[in-house]
């Protein structure tokens, strides 16, 4: 399977996501400079945390307007697998793949930390490989965090599933404590936590490695019905 | 600020113009003779920054002279932009510290986020890439609610640029005291890591070589930043506002990624950041290291205002900007690779033969003087020294020796010193994980990254008491090498080598500079016992609040240790039930400066700890060997609040509780601060073979899992819930900076 | 040459952490009249004229500088000096 | 009750990064027109009426709202409704 890492000026998680999905899942993987990008050979799209153009303006504003978005929103069609992590979400908020905006946290302060996420839906292909309701440690990385929607948004996404990870205590102030959101059709994610931290137990938790792992069985079930 | 245009040669020298640049004039006289004339507006200028103590040490140097800076593994000096260490596996390890204490006192977010920028760039400009950063602060009394606001921006500014570049910060340290109530310091480190091939240097060899602008336009701002950062704050620097730079760690990040390409590249010769003193000093220095000389036309500057005259810009302060020298000809080649990343590399100048710096600017020659008389010929002045009477008072007094009466308050009280107590509240505002290389993150004695692709990790700590330092400077500062390596030890790292900040007050005051010397020698001394060179460091003096009142002396150092094996690494805290835990060293009735001291008597005084650095390298070196040998559980040592406080900070992290019985005086046993001395667990699997591996060891009790935390002496003489002791340590820096005043 | 003055305000509804905060230090500096505060960006652009100015700042505001979610936008046009 | 509209900008000289972004993304959008562009804050401060408004509103600036060593405000005061 092969992970394009997409490159903005001013991320900088690219090279720990692209590390999670060569040296720990075991894939093939390319750091892609969002001006060179050609995404059509690549099975799956990562946008890594960092501060893409600074954070200026709004969070993710900036490089949502990027040439480059355009071929991640065909690949989301496409219903390639669509992965942002932090600034990465921010990203997929901004261009609207995502409903909902972000805010800065409630204490307006930056944390980094280990917490406790809830897997509200084990039934994503993000997340085949985790238990419903199962607790997993994840570290967050941000400022910007408190994900915001109106009232009915909130509803829809219930109804329909699409709340993938929550807080089991709320950081940061976010809507329904949410950590993580896939759109309708499940292959787009976007959360705040950083699964690609948590991938070598030598660093404190592996339990983010699942979620990648779960991409590569989604897509090797797809590639044997295919073929 | 006049141009140059208004301001005559004659004048200058008239009206002593070059006094409000910070030059004497003894210095003034001095340059006249080198020109063999006398200067002009920009000339002086560029003399003024250049023979500022920030970039000419004149101060200073003679103290300098007396660290040890060489070692088998040194790769490079004092001298560059950081200091290299050979790790091994053609691998090397950069570091470097770096003050930005008068720019944080008056605008402390950017003040300190552009320490943070500044100090990064000293390392991606030796070709490393960034890989940790550290910090070391030093504030007044929370109480204050000037304080408060300096301490919270100045976390901010750190956090705000340092997460932005995507370079984690793991380790500092944080120190509250009435001595620093009107001037903070906020000392920033870098650590990098490089291939031995990819090593550059800041220099402008090749005659007829290009020099090329990168990075942000040169704007306004910090000018004269050298000569404030040589200067005591007063009313008037309130005044010199306007000069305090704003950081773009935007700008910054893609730098470090466009400059870590570019030394890949061969049409590559020189590359320096501008840092103090801005493309003066970049651009002297870079001539002056490689024999050669440099012309500049300044019209070519990317500017980022209307209207800069020479002098402006020759000592704009402006962050992210970067000097490069490269081959002839090859300048597109160069400009492309930062065309990728959206910036702008443009050619200014030429490498010359003759020696000189040159500068045209409208077509006019602006500047003309020997390069290396702005680099090199700095005056040294051999400041004179004198005993302080505090000390004398300090050394003739009789032992101090606190009276306790209530061990669990006094316990309680000493964690919930701001000193003591938890610096998550810090530390949780920084990125700690980005790059995922972190092993340790904050908390625990030194950080620990591993070395990817390899066994190897490194560990990092800053470390320096200054209270210690001002009771007795030569052996504070014995001590504070001594304490940086004990963190480096516990964590299963051999201290490699140190940076040092050293920040003081007035070096013009003979007793201050006593303080300087002394310490000085008391760290350079510490550094041969333990095997840890210098490799660089930086001086901040002048650091003295409205009204003269000047600083602790606080030399920071700034330690870097190399783990063999990602194996060997050991954390502080306790790993379980059943382990026993053991003192290495025995305590005495030691409390000058100690922070018992300061809690029941306001102030600090007597005689500091002694400490013998014979037994503290043997040590070091046993309780190394054990925690390689698998040995050791865990690791501590014992600073601020002696053996009960360290304890405490063991049993914290799982709420452990222990039972301990202690033999001797209680009150030294709990809260003496006596020197060389670790708190150890061990499986009792390995009682035997550790009582062998570490001579001095003596066992006083085992770890235990109901959550008390019980001292014995026949009777039990202290117990709490191990939960509620670490209640007041982990909220007291919170609490008091959300108090109302 | 013109200036754009554009204000950019959070929604009703929306929350205003940093307004919340400000709010509460106001309170803690005992200015205690203050009975709340939103935060919001200010934003001066310098354009060259050209015909539809309107339209083009409105279409810069909706695909850039506001975010129709949780923003308001509204902005006056100057002869720039 | 008193709406004060308060506008914090850069001062002149003081560099504005993030101006400077939207600026050259503006620019990658193709609104080729514009010149420059400074960010700053808008706040809308809802207070009950006092004596000396000014003076008070000055002192909130002074002290907490604007950094002056960077920062320039202005403001107004108006009816709330
Ligand atoms: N300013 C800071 N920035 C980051 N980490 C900090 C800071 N201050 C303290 N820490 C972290 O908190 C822990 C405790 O610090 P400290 O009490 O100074 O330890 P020690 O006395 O062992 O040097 C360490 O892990 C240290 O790195
Ligand atoms: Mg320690």
């Amino acid at each position: 399977m092969k992970f394009a890492v997409i490159v903005f000026p001013g991320s900088n998680c690219d090279r720990d996501m692209y590390f999670a999905a060569k040296d720990q899942l075991g894939e093939e993987a390319d750091l892609v400079w969002y001006k060179e990008a050609n995404l059509a050979n690549y099975d799956a799209i990562l946008l890594p945390g960092g501060f893409s153009y600074g954070d200026y303006l709004r969070s993710g504003a900036i490089a949502s307007t990027s040439n480059v978005v355009e071929q991640i929103r065909q690949a989301a069609e496409a219903g390639k697998p669509v992965l942002g992590v932090c600034n990465g979400f921010q990203i997929l908020l901004e261009m609207g793949l995502l409903p909902g905006a972000m805010l800065p946290n409630e204490k307006l302060k930056f944390m980094c930390h280990y917490e406790t996420l809830n897997v509200e839906n084990a039934d994503t292909i993000f997340t085949k490989h985790y238990e419903q309701q199962e607790k997993i440690e994840i570290p967050i990385a941000h400022g910007d965090g408190n994900y915001f929607c109106d009232e009915e948004t909130l509803q829809q996404l219930r109804e329909n599933n699409q709340i993938v990870f929550t807080y089991e205590e709320n950081p940061n102030g976010s809507v329904g404590n949410i950590a993580g959101i896939v759109n309708e059709k499940g292959n787009v994610l976007g959360m705040m936590p950083h699964p690609e931290r948590a991938v070598e137990a030598l660093l404190g938790h592996d339990d983010g490695l699942r979620l990648f792992q779960s991409i590569l069985t989604n897509w090797r079930e797809q590639h044997a019905i295919n073929a | 600020m006049p141009s140059m245009l208004e301001i005559s040669p004659e004048m200058i020298e008239e009206q002593r113009v070059y006094a409000d640049m910070g030059l004497t004039d003894e210095e003034y006289t001095s340059v006249r003779s080198i020109l063999g004339r006398r200067p002009n507006y920009t000339e002086i200028g560029l003399f003024s920054v250049m023979w500022s103590e920030h970039c000419s040490y004149k101060n200073s140097k003679p103290l300098l002279k007396k660290f040890p800076t060489e070692g088998a593994h040194v790769l490079q000096g004092p001298g560059e932009g950081a200091g290299i260490i050979d790790i091994g596996d053609e691998q090397a390890v950069v570091f470097k510290i770096e003050s930005h204490n008068h720019p944080s006192a008056v605008e402390p977010y950017q003040g300190a986020a552009t320490g943070v920028g500044g100090i990064l760039r000293d390392v991606f400009s030796m070709g490393a890439r960034p890989i940790a950063l550290l910090n070391s602060l030093r504030f007044g009394s929370l109480q204050q609610p000037r304080v408060k606001y300096l301490f919270e921006e100045v976390v901010r500014g750190i956090a705000g640029y340092g997460n932005c570049v995507g370079v984690p910060t793991v380790g500092g340290e944080v120190q509250f005291d009435d001595a620093y109530n009107g001037n903070p310091l906020v000392n920033a480190m870098c650590v990098g890591l490089i291939e031995h091939k990819d090593i550059q240097k800041g220099i402008a060899a090749g005659v007829g070589n290009t020099v090329m602008y990168v990075g942000a336009k040169t704007g306004r701002d910090g000018i004269h930043g050298a000569t404030f950062a040589s200067e005591e704050l007063s009313e008037a620097s309130e005044e010199k506002r306007p000069s305090v730079q704003v950081g773009d760690p935007f700008m910054e990040k893609l730098l470090i990624e466009a400059c870590l390409d570019v030394i890949q590249h061969d049409a590559l010769v020189g590359i320096q950041d501008m840092g103090a003193a801005g493309l003066t000093s970049s651009a002297s220095e870079m001539a002056s290291k490689a024999g050669t000389g440099m012309t500049m036309n300044l019209d070519l500057i990317p500017q980022r205002e209307q209207n800069m005259s020479a002098y402006e810009m020759m000592l704009s302060e402006s962050q992210e900007r970067m000097l490069l020298v490269v081959e002839k000809g090859r300048e597109d080649e160069i400009a492309s690779v930062f065309r990728k990343y959206n910036l702008e590399a443009v050619a200014v100048g030429e490498v010359t033969d003759n020696k000189r710096f040159r500068l045209e600017h409208h077509g006019d020659v602006v500047a003309d003087v020997p390069v290396d008389s702005l680099a090199e010929d700095a005056p040294v002045y051999h400041q004179p020294s004198r005993i302080p009477d505090y000390y004398q008072s300090f050394q003739r007094m009789e032992n101090y020796l606190p009276s306790v009466t209530d061990y669990r308050e006094t316990l309680l009280d000493l964690l919930k010193q701001p000193t003591i107590a938890s610096k998550e509240w810090v530390y949780d505002q920084y990125d700690s994980m980005v790059q995922t290389n972190t092993v340790i993150t904050p908390g625990s004695d030194a950080a620990v990254l591993r070395v990817r692709g390899t066994k190897k990790a490194l560990a990092m700590t800053t470390d320096c008491n200054s209270r210690y330092i001002y009771v007795d400077p030569e052996v504070g500062g014995k001590i504070a090498v001594a304490e940086a390596a004990r963190n480096i030890v516990c964590s299963g790292g051999r201290p490699l080598g140190i940076t040092d900040g050293l920040n003081f007050g007035s070096p013009e005051n003979p007793e201050i500079f006593w303080q300087m010397e002394k310490s000085v020698e008391g760290m350079s001394e510490a550094c041969r016992e333990l095997e840890t060179p210098v490799i660089g460091g930086n001086v901040s003096l002048y650091n003295e609040s409205f009204g003269g009142k000047a600083i602790y002396p606080t030399p920071v150092v700034g330690m870097v240790g190399l783990i063999d094996d990602v194996e060997h690494i050991t954390t502080s805290h306790a790993k379980k039930a059943g382990d026993l835990l053991y003192v290495i060293g025995e305590s005495k009735p030691e409390f000058g400066g100690s922070e018992l001291q300061g809690v029941l008597e306001g102030g600090h005084f007597g005689q500091a700890p002694v400490l013998d650095l014979q037994t503290e390298a043997i040590r070091q070196k046993q309780l190394l060997t054990a925690i390689r040998s698998g040995l050791v559980e865990s690791a501590h040592d014992i600073a601020e609040g002696g053996l009960s406080v360290a304890l405490a900070e063991m049993l914290f992290h799982d709420e452990l509780g222990c039972e301990v019985t202690l033999s001797g005086e209680l009150v030294s046993e709990l809260f003496a601060e006596t020197q060389s001395r670790f708190l150890v667990t061990v499986n009792p699997a390995h009682q035997q073979a550790f009582e062998q591996a570490v001579t001095d060891a003596r066992a006083i009790g085992t770890v235990t899992d109901d959550g008390i935390y019980r001292i014995r002496q026949k009777e039990v003489v202290l117990e709490e819930k191990t939960s509620v002791l670490k209640e007041a340590w982990k909220g007291a820096i919170a609490c008091l900076v959300k108090s109302k005043v | 040459m013109r200036k754009v003055k554009i204000h950019i305000t959070l929604k009703e509804g929306v929350l205003d952490p940093q307004g919340k905060a400000v709010q509460n230090s106001l309170k803690s500096l005992e200015y205690n009249n203050v009975q709340e505060v939103r935060v919001g960006k200010y934003m001066e652009v310098l354009v060259e004229d050209t015909e539809n100015i309107e339209a083009q700042i409105d279409q810069m505001c909706d695909q850039l500088l506001a975010n129709p979610v949780i923003e308001n936008y509204s902005y006056t046009i100057e002869e720039a000096v």
